[in-house]
């Protein structure tokens, strides 16, 4: 009989034996990259807005303290939006007449609420509670990045389970004196480790296995 | 001849019963097995057959679609009754698989000349049977899409599965299982690809066989390693088969449920696995042999050792019940003792007494000769004996479950019409594969028959 | 810690639009109510989602599962779902969850409203007005949007606890299926031109002097309401208030009339009382004040130890109540002859007279007579709402007998502003619109179509008669909240506020006064009884606000002579009330009533046919009189003593049932625990005839068949209709509470009906699931709650890692006291409420998969001794079984079964003991379930939580996860109250204390009977509780190591009775 | 190439032709034949001792992931059972063990032998379809240090070779 196959197939065979291996392979560490990606995590995605509002401009360069719009981070579970009130205290005598602060006259003048973008997204089922970490020394920029430096806010981590529970395994990587909780600038000393467990002292944090239950923040 | 024979597989019975029929050369062997692939027509009654456990197969489909859309909550399942269908067939359905690997890799080692002709189509059975179970473990669960959270994986999440949990000894059981046997039946038939591919006279056929055998050319170095990796591999399917039963045993041993909780569960279910196994190679041996008029190869010797080890596995099942009942009695448990006496007249007692009757009562019938060499009785019984293990199944799962430690949570279970199209469905499925296989792949290993007429013959002289 | 806070009109606090972060895509009322504003003319809309132009409303429309009862799934396949399948599998190929999530969008307040902080609930004290008590209510408000109603501690009739209507209450505020504006002959209108109609006739009314104006409500105890109805009446000076409260007997206001020749109101103090005589009261269960009277008795009920005294609780009844069940000792009599024991009763106490009594009860009546006689001055006897007159004199007279006056009862000024004679207030309306004296009808509130004796035959006063082609009224105008069976026959119906709607007033049990303060504007165009009243006046258009105001400021003067010299003054004590939810010092004083009345001289009553069957009418433990009829949370909630769910039935025992051949047989899907058939019987009775199903009832008097009202409604929304069988259509006005009618008046029809039951089996198969005992064995043997328990030593594990979880911080833990807990199912309410807890629907339960987090176990103690358990099968144990009630919740093992077997660890425990249940990570395998040993977790079988209806969605605990199908459900002992308490302490360094984590099952207890806890800290409740010999472990033979622990029922029976 | 009807005249034909000093050569049979390994001399093969290795690598890989799992990465109390309940651990170390070693035996056997190798000089011989059902082959390979056409053929007609073919590698 003749051959069937031609000599060259001898290493086709072998060869694609072993690639079909690798790409399966590959395929799994790709489903795996992805979800940790930027465009499922959307981490550093800037947002258009309804009205292009600069952190950048109004903490950066104006300093205003977060707590003057965001008021319940210190007391609540949610940091809150302010409403458009609080805009107006300022815009109804600043730049009263910009055409791109319309958005926010038209809705105090109609009663409208605006639709801001919402950019940071924990993963669902996640009760989370500024007022507890702010009162525990996590700074915002902990978690929020340099707001201060930021244009248009973007979400400067990927907020997946995994990256909180890293710092709920051992917070002392981020823990800050509380005076320096709202400071977008402060950075971490070169003996962050030991402040960091001292400061873990001070403030009672509760140990890893406590922080890292389940019910501590699914319900 | 190695020493682990039974007697009943003495020279003197073998030449009165043999397991080959008279007068066949190796190439009357090859022939024979490999035209009903190549040559041989495909008979009207393949087609019909075919159609029919495909359409059957195809109401699985519609069953499991339904399931996805509205929830398990279509199934006759409820609190207290967490578990139904689903995990009775899923049991016995892996329990089936086991007669495959028991034929192709135990009796191998035990180095059992009449295992030859069955093993191909048991180990056949024993991948579509795991196939069929794993569909369950998958569909049970409230929600499918998610289930790959039981497999380890990285998640984004930095969890992990539950290593505690029998549920995920399951998963690797029943995975190992799966794997193990496809390679361990793949492996068997290179040989028998090899052949084909030779004597295919399309060139398709030759190319595709001529793939799948790897250009496998008989060379003696590869039958040197060839037979030691299936020896290996035999050597290892013994230990997995045991084990994979007595992981799915766990699955109730390890819960707390009076009528789960107990120690003898991994013996009887592997013994009952082996029972239920045998039953079905004998419920497709039969009328495989007829359709093909393979006689020859699938002598009534065959048919006679089948019978006769479902006698003695049946044996030890009933054993099984039997200190079932007795320990929970022996216990003074009470939750146990309850139990039992709810088997024996409580709601389900019908249930029971018809696992008996199934398991225990009329497989006796196998120890008269007659009975083990009339086809058709044969072939009754080992229907009998499936139902009978599914029974047990439905027994251990259900009764259990509807009473339990607080008597106001007892309640009861009765399948829906979703219930049955899934578990018939699978049937269906079971069967279409089988269809599949016997027409494009030698049903029974034709290297190891020549194998045979090589011994035979050195016999006969 | 939550503080009340108050709030005023101008306070606009109804702005639901708080930060999305909390609730996405939440609905902006705001929009709505400007579109509602927008509308005109003829036309008709479902839901806010369609007025707000909400896409997914087409979706809405043909919703495949119903609101608030989901999924009435049955096995046959619907066309459209069957075309979705392959779409499913598609999506199901592209595992959901791995696709990229749309953008969300965060909507602020415009101007938030001052003193909320965003994502914090308030508490608003406020009150519920019922029958003729108000229950004074701390209600939980989420940006806007009230969500769980709780007990205001501050409140005489609440002291914190709720009752299951306060708590189902919140449920009717979001009923989608409620009356939302204006209606004429079912045509939209508006309320301006309602008003306008009103004040035209008001004109003519005047012109004729008031003629033929007639107002008809339920009982009264709103002071704003009854002074807006006064000032009517004195502008049409011939006009005329009826009454009709059709689950409230006329017997106790009557017998109050005999007794002391004048209307007075009864106060209670169980506290007081060693000795409690029950004549057929269910005042534990039941009727004003009921809360309160269950907080008293069970806090003289208290065991600390051996030494402890108890009081002891006799009960006459005839059919099984939860105060019967409670009861020390329990006769089953039938309910007319009640009297006569009552008159026994007397005649021992030496009034004179006699009463014959059915064999047994001598015996009885003697030891209870001795008893009471020994307690003189504390001891007290209670009559039944529904006992006639009669009963209730005697009761005056014995009590005053037994010197209890001003001990353990006291009487004041009766609570409604106007005490009539109900049936004969309601008889003379009949006759009045027969005889053509009545030109308006003006109907607040109630149903009277549906709950009018059916002699009167309402209906036809009302409705349209097509072959005269005439009315007998000329105008009809039926105030109401739903669009009900007496709406569709008026001409005009005003959609009616919720109570959490507007502002009212009400008078509690004891005339303590309290504001209703509203937590949300109105949801749609509804209005107050006393608007639309006010409609008919010459003042129109008064807000209630400001009539609510000015009322109090004139009662203040007037009742509490107090002076405000200025309005600043008068401001202080408004916020006051408001904040406190009572009004100060505003309860009746007691009078000292002196008896003008003699049992002897008593007519000696007709005695009752002795071979007939009694029929007796009793509200609805769930649904009530059917106000609650769509109330899915009440429908779904197992009924104290049947535990049946979405149905009544006709109540029989089992001698009874035997006699009549009645019986019950047990389905095979659901079973015991679901499905029940049950035979079909039709009722003759009264010239009217009803199909019931029966049901058998352990412990019911033989001869007495009870019929429940507030079922079969035909109008009363998605939920509630068409539900059960309507009692009310053989309820004649010659017998409203008793009837007589031959046992051949029950005909088997020889069908059967599937009756939904969470709980058949009642044996505990000698089991030890309760620790019972009485109070002498108690004494002799303190610890006999654990001498069966076969606890496993600690050293007995494969692990010596016993250590390794020490949970020194703080350890959760619930002490579950039984001998306090009556079964009223307050517990079960509140948990569904504060959790999302789903409502599956009737069939669904029937398969055993009802969602309930705490369950109420109802036993009796002596074992069944017959094969299939079943009561139908007539065992001499069951003519009167002692009856117990045990809440079932999650037990929190720290050796828990489920948390071993689940594959992917989504159940697991927290550093604090807790069983954690993480939804999002369970994929449903139910293996926890099956290994649950006390069956307490629930499994999302099908997509049962309703995602569709919009106001369910207002209505949600954003506290709490809302769990999608195919995932396992349990309690977690209110973890979001555990972290947002842990989290206030941590804030502050400082412990939790004792008391600062209530979860809602304790919270909503009349009987204290649940405590929750930190084991750990010695002193505290729980750990108090734990260390008393009592308390015990269920099923602690399976070393689970359950954080839920029991303590054991003691009861106190009466040495003498015992003997028998 | 030389062909036989019987693995007896088979067996001899190879005893013959090393007794003739060739080493390189090969037999095809349709199906294992006891003693034709020792005949050809074939040393034991490798197969056995990857498979040990496979197993090894399953189970030891397989019990240290789960310790991790459970006890380090992210340890959790699950129902009180201590973080690393090794018994526990036990079934899935076994599968492991299992799967590891039959996927080395399977692997490796075919990587010992060179599979897949779907063309091969033999093949050539159009007699050859016979060696997979009923006909034995020897072949003598050039590579052979003493290797001369002439003289196989010879050697092969004196083994009572029914057909002799050359086998041309192309």
């Amino acid at each position: 009989m003749a051959q069937i196959f031609h000599r060259s197939t001898n290493f086709l065979a072998r060869f694609s034996v072993f690639s079909a291996l690798f790409l399966v392979g590959l395929a799994l560490v790709g489903v795996l990259a992805v979800a940790r990606s930027p465009y499922l995590t959307r981490q550093n995605v800037t947002r258009e807005q309804p009205v292009q509002f600069s952190h950048k401009h109004h903490v950066g360069d104006d300093g205003i303290d977060c707590r003057y719009c965001h008021t319940g981070v210190e007391t609540s579970a949610v940091a809150g939006i302010p409403p458009t009130k609080t805009c107006m205290n300022c815009h109804a005598v600043l730049f009263n007449n910009a055409a791109y602060l319309e958005p926010i006259r038209e809705s105090y003048r109609s009663d409208k609420s605006i639709p801001w973008v919402k950019v940071h997204r924990l993963a669902d089922f996640v009760y989370f509670d500024h007022s507890i970490h702010v009162n525990k020394g996590v700074g915002c920029s902990s978690c929020h990045g340099q707001i201060n430096q930021m244009p248009l806010v973007f979400q400067a981590n990927t907020l997946l389970m995994q990256w909180c529970v890293d710092c709920h395994r051992n917070p002392e990587q981020v823990l800050r004196p509380k005076d320096q909780v709202f400071n977008m600038d402060w950075k971490a000393p070169d003996n962050q480790a030991e402040v960091g467990a001292k400061l873990r002292d001070e403030y009672k944090i509760r140990t890893t296995a406590e922080l890292t239950s389940c019910s501590t923040c699914h319900r | 001849m190695s020493a682990g024979q039974p007697p009943f597989d003495s020279p003197e019975i073998r030449r009165l019963t043999p397991v080959i029929g008279p007068g066949h050369t190796y190439g009357s062997v090859t022939d024979k097995i490999s035209a009903i692939v190549l040559t041989r027509p495909t008979s009207l009654g393949w087609y019909v057959g075919f159609l029919i456990a495909f359409s059957i197969m195809g109401m699985m489909t519609v069953a499991i679609g339904w399931l996805i859309i509205k929830g398990t909550g279509i199934w006759g399942i409820n609190i207290p009754i967490g578990w139904g269908f689903a995990i009775v067939n899923f049991v016995w359905w892996i329990g089936i698989g086991h007669a495959g690997t028991l034929i192709s890799a135990i009796l191998f080692l035990l180095n059992q000349k009449w295992r030859t002709s069955i093993n191909r189509f048991a180990e056949a059975m024993t991948l579509f049977a795991v196939a069929c179970a794993g569909i369950f473990p998958l569909i049970h669960t409230g929600r499918p899409w998610l289930a790959f959270y039981m497999f380890p994986y990285p998640s984004t999440m930095g969890l992990w599965p539950q290593f505690r949990s029998p549920l995920i000894w399951d998963v690797f059981a029943v995975s190992t299982y799966g794997t193990v046997s496809l390679m361990f039946w793949f492996v068997g038939l290179i040989p028998d690809l090899a052949t084909l591919r030779d004597r295919s006279v399309r060139k398709p056929l030759k190319i595709i066989y001529g793939m799948l055998s790897l250009g496998w050319r008989g060379s003696a170095r590869h039958w040197h390693r060839y037979q030691s990796a299936y020896l290996l591999l035999a050597g290892l399917a013994t230990p997995l088969v045991l084990s994979v039963h007595t992981v799915v045993s766990f699955d109730f041993a390890i819960a707390i449920v009076p009528g789960w909780h107990t120690t003898i569960f991994p013996p009887y279910f592997v013994a009952g696995a082996i029972y239920s196994g045998f039953a079905m190679v004998l419920t497709i041996a039969i009328p495989l042999r007829k359709a093909y008029d393979l006689e020859d190869f699938i002598t009534m010797r065959h048919l006679d050792n089948m019978a006769k080890v479902m006698l003695s596995t049946g044996l030890i099942v009933a054993y099984g019940y039997f200190f079932e009942f007795f320990l929970s009695l022996y216990s003074g448990n009470k939750f146990d003792v309850f139990l039992v006496q709810q088997r024996l007249h409580g709601p389900y007692a019908p249930f029971y007494f018809a696992l008996i009757l199934c398991n225990i009562l009329l497989p006796q019938l196998l120890w008269s000769y007659k009975m083990r060499h009339n086809v058709a009785a044969l072939f009754l019984m080992s229907i009998v004996v499936n139902i009978g293990m599914w029974l047990e199944r439905f027994v251990i799962v259900v009764i259990s479950l509807t009473r339990d430690f607080v008597p106001s949570a007892w309640g009861r279970y009765s399948p829906t019409f979703w219930d049955w199209a899934t578990f018939i469905g699978t049937i269906g499925m079971f069967v279409t594969l089988l269809f599949l296989f016997v027409r494009v792949l030698p049903a029974i290993s034709i290297a190891e028959m020549r194998e045979l007429v090589a011994e035979t013959s050195e016999e006969e002289k | 810690m939550r503080e009340h806070e108050h709030i005023d009109s101008q306070h606009d606090h109804n702005d639901p639009a708080g930060d999305a972060k909390l609730h996405d895509g939440q609905m902006d009322l705001a929009a709505v109510r400007a579109k509602l504003q927008s509308k005109t003319g003829k036309q008709y809309w479902r839901t806010l989602e369609e007025l707000a132009g909400d896409p997914q409303f087409e979706e809405l429309l043909h919703r495949e599962f119903p609101r608030q009862a989901p999924s009435e799934w049955d096995d046959s396949v619907d066309r459209r779902d069957f075309l979705k399948l392959m779409a499913a599998s598609l999506a199901f190929a592209g595992l959901s969850g791995c696709g990229r999530t749309p953008e969300q969008y965060i909507v602020p307040y415009v101007k938030q409203p001052d003193g909320m902080v965003l994502g914090k609930p308030q508490f608003y004290a406020t009150a519920m007005p019922f029958g003729a008590d108000a229950i004074g209510l701390l209600v939980e408000s989420h940006e806007g949007r009230p969500t769980k109603v709780e007990g205001n501690p501050d409140h005489p009739s609440s002291l914190g606890a709720t009752n299951v209507f306060a708590e189902a209450s919140v449920l009717n505020l979001y009923d989608p299926d409620r009356a939302q504006t204006v209606t004429k002959f079912g045509e939209i209108q508006t309320w301006s031109l309602f008003e306008q109609s009103a004040q035209a006739i008001a004109a003519e009314t005047r012109a004729a002097y008031g003629a033929g104006f007639r107002i008809l409500s339920g009982i009264v105890t709103s002071p704003t309401l009854a002074a807006q109805i006064q000032s009517l009446l004195t502008l049409f000076p011939k006009a005329k208030w009826h009454q009709w409260e059709p689950a409230v007997g006329d017997g106790t206001r009557e017998g109050a009339k005999l007794a002391f020749g004048s209307y007075l109101n009864t106060v209670y103090r169980p506290e007081r009382a060693d000795v409690i005589l029950s004549l057929d009261s269910d005042f534990l269960g039941s009727g004003p004040g009921h809360i309160r009277y269950a907080k008293e008795f069970s806090r003289h009920r208290k065991l600390n130890g051996p030494s402890d005294t108890m009081n002891r609780l006799y009960v006459v009844e005839p059919t099984p109540s939860v105060t019967g069940a409670t009861a020390d000792h329990r006769l089953p009599l039938r309910a007319s002859e009640v009297e006569l024991f009552a008159r026994a009763l007397a005649a021992k106490l030496g009034f004179g007279g006699s009463g014959t009594l059915p064999a047994g009860a001598e015996k009885w009546l003697d030891a209870v007579a001795k008893d009471l006689q020994e307690h003189k001055g504390a001891s007290l006897v209670v009559a039944g709402e529904q006992q006639p007159a009669e009963v209730h004199a005697l009761t005056h007279a014995i009590n005053a007998a037994l010197g209890n006056l001003g001990a353990t009862l006291y009487y004041t000024y009766p609570l409604e502003e106007r005490p009539v004679n109900h049936l004969e207030s309601m008889a003379e309306l009949c006759a009045d619109i027969e005889a053509g004296k009545v030109e308006t009808l003006l109907i607040l509130g109630g149903n009277p179509v549906y709950t009018a004796p059916h002699d009167f035959d309402f209906a036809s006063k009302i409705a349209f008669d097509q072959t005269t082609k005439q009315k007998k009224v000329k105008n009809t105008i039926h105030v109401s909240s739903h669009f009900d069976e007496t709406s569709e026959l008026c001409d005009w119906h005003v959609a009616e506020s919720h109570y959490l709607e507007t502002w009212g007033d009400a008078r509690a049990f004891d005339g303590t006064l309290s504001v209703i303060q509203p937590l949300i504007a109105p949801l749609y165009h509804t209005h107050s009884l006393r608007a639309a009243l006010a409609a008919f006046s010459d003042k129109p258009g008064v807000s209630d606000y400001d009539a609510v105001r000015a009322n109090l400021e004139a009662l203040g003067k007037r009742l509490l002579l107090m002076s405000f010299p200025d309005p600043g003054s008068f401001e202080k004590f408004w916020r006051k009330s408001l904040n406190d939810g009572v009004v100060a010092s505003s309860a009746f004083a007691p009078l000292n009533a002196t008896l003008k009345f003699s049992p002897a001289n008593l007519p000696t009553p007709k005695p009752a046919p002795a071979d007939e069957i009694e029929f007796i009418f009793r509200p609805d433990p769930c649904v009530y009189d059917g106000r609650f009829a769509n109330n899915g949370w009440l429908q779904e909630l197992p009924k104290p003593v049947t535990k049946l769910t979405w149905d009544n039935a006709a109540l029989v025992s089992p001698k009874t049932a035997e006699n009549l051949k009645v019986a019950q047989n047990v389905a095979w899907r659901g079973g015991e625990h679901g499905k029940v058939y049950s035979n079909v019987i039709d009722i003759a009775l009264s010239n009217s005839k009803v199909t019931a199903a029966a049901w058998i009832v352990p412990g019911q008097a033989d001869g007495t068949v009870v019929l429940p009202l507030g079922y079969g409604r035909k109008r009363a929304g998605y939920t509630g209709t068409n539900k059960g069988f309507n009692a009310y259509a053989v309820r004649a006005s010659g017998a409203l509470w008793t009837a007589f009618a031959p046992s051949s008046a029950i005909k088997k029809t020889g069908e059967e009906y599937p009756l939904a039951c969470t709980q058949y089996h009642f044996s505990m198969e000698g089991r030890q699931i309760l620790a019972t005992g009485t109070l002498e064995e108690f004494r002799k043997n303190p610890n006999f709650a654990n001498e069966h328990a076969e606890l496993p030593p600690k050293e007995l594990s494969l692990y010596n890692g016993e250590a390794e979880f020490p949970y020194n911080r703080d350890k959760w833990a619930m002490a579950i006291d039984l001998n306090k807990c009556n079964g009223c199912n307050a517990c079960v309410v509140a948990c569904q409420s504060e959790n999302n807890i789903p409502v599956v629907g009737k069939d669904q339960v029937m398969r055993g998969r009802e969602m309930h987090w705490i369950r109420i176990d109802r036993y009796y103690e002596k074992t069944v001794k017959t094969a299939t358990n079943d009561p139908s099968s007539y065992d001499q144990s069951l003519f009167n079984p002692p009856t117990f009630f045990q809440p079932v919740p999650c037990q929190q093992c720290e050796n828990a079964p489920c948390e071993q077997v689940c594959p992917v660890g989504a159940t697991v425990h927290s550093a604090e003991g807790l069983n954690d249940m993480v939804y999002n990570r369970c994929v449903g395998t139910r293996y926890c379930s099956n290994n649950c040993p006390y069956k307490v977790r629930r499994f999302n079988f099908l997509r049962f939580q309703d995602w569709e209806t919009p106001q369910l969605k207002l209505l949600r605990n954003p506290e709490v996860t809302v769990r999608s199908r195919g995932v396992m459900e349990k309690c977690t002992y209110c973890v979001q109250r555990i972290n947002n308490a842990r989290i206030e302490s941590e804030k502050l360094n400082a412990p939790i204390h004792d008391g600062a984590i209530v979860t809602a099952c304790e919270q909503a207890c009349p009987t204290e009977a649940i405590v929750f806890g930190n084991a750990n800290d010695k002193d505290s409740r729980v750990a108090r509780l734990k260390a008393q010999q009592r308390n015990y472990t269920l099923l602690g033979e399976l070393n689970a190591r359950p954080r839920t622990t029991y303590l054991a029922v003691v009861r106190n029976p009466n040495p003498e009775l015992e003997s028998a | 190439m030389g062909e036989f009807g019987t693995p007896e005249e088979l067996l001899q034909a190879v005893k013959k032709v090393r007794e003739g000093g060739y080493r390189r050569l090969d037999a095809y049979a349709p199906f294992p034949i006891e003693g034709l390994s020792e005949a050809l001399g074939l040393k034991r093969n490798l197969v056995p001792a990857i498979t040990l290795l496979g197993g090894l690598a399953g189970g030891i890989g397989g019990f240290c992931f789960q310790y991790w799992a459970a006890a380090i990465t992210y340890p959790l109390n699950i129902a009180g059972r201590p973080l690393n309940s090794w018994p526990a651990f036990i079934p899935v170390t076994f599968e492991l063990t299992i799967l590891g070693a039959s996927l080395a035996a399977v692997f490796g056997m075919l990587a010992l032998n060179r599979l897949p190798h779907p063309h091969h000089p033999v093949f050539n011989v159009g007699r050859f379809t016979h060696a997979s059902s009923d006909r034995f082959f020897i072949c003598i390979e050039a590579k052979d240090p003493n290797f001369h056409l002439e003289k196989c053929a010879r050697l092969l007609q004196e083994v009572h070779a029914h057909h002799i073919t050359e086998v041309s590698d192309d």
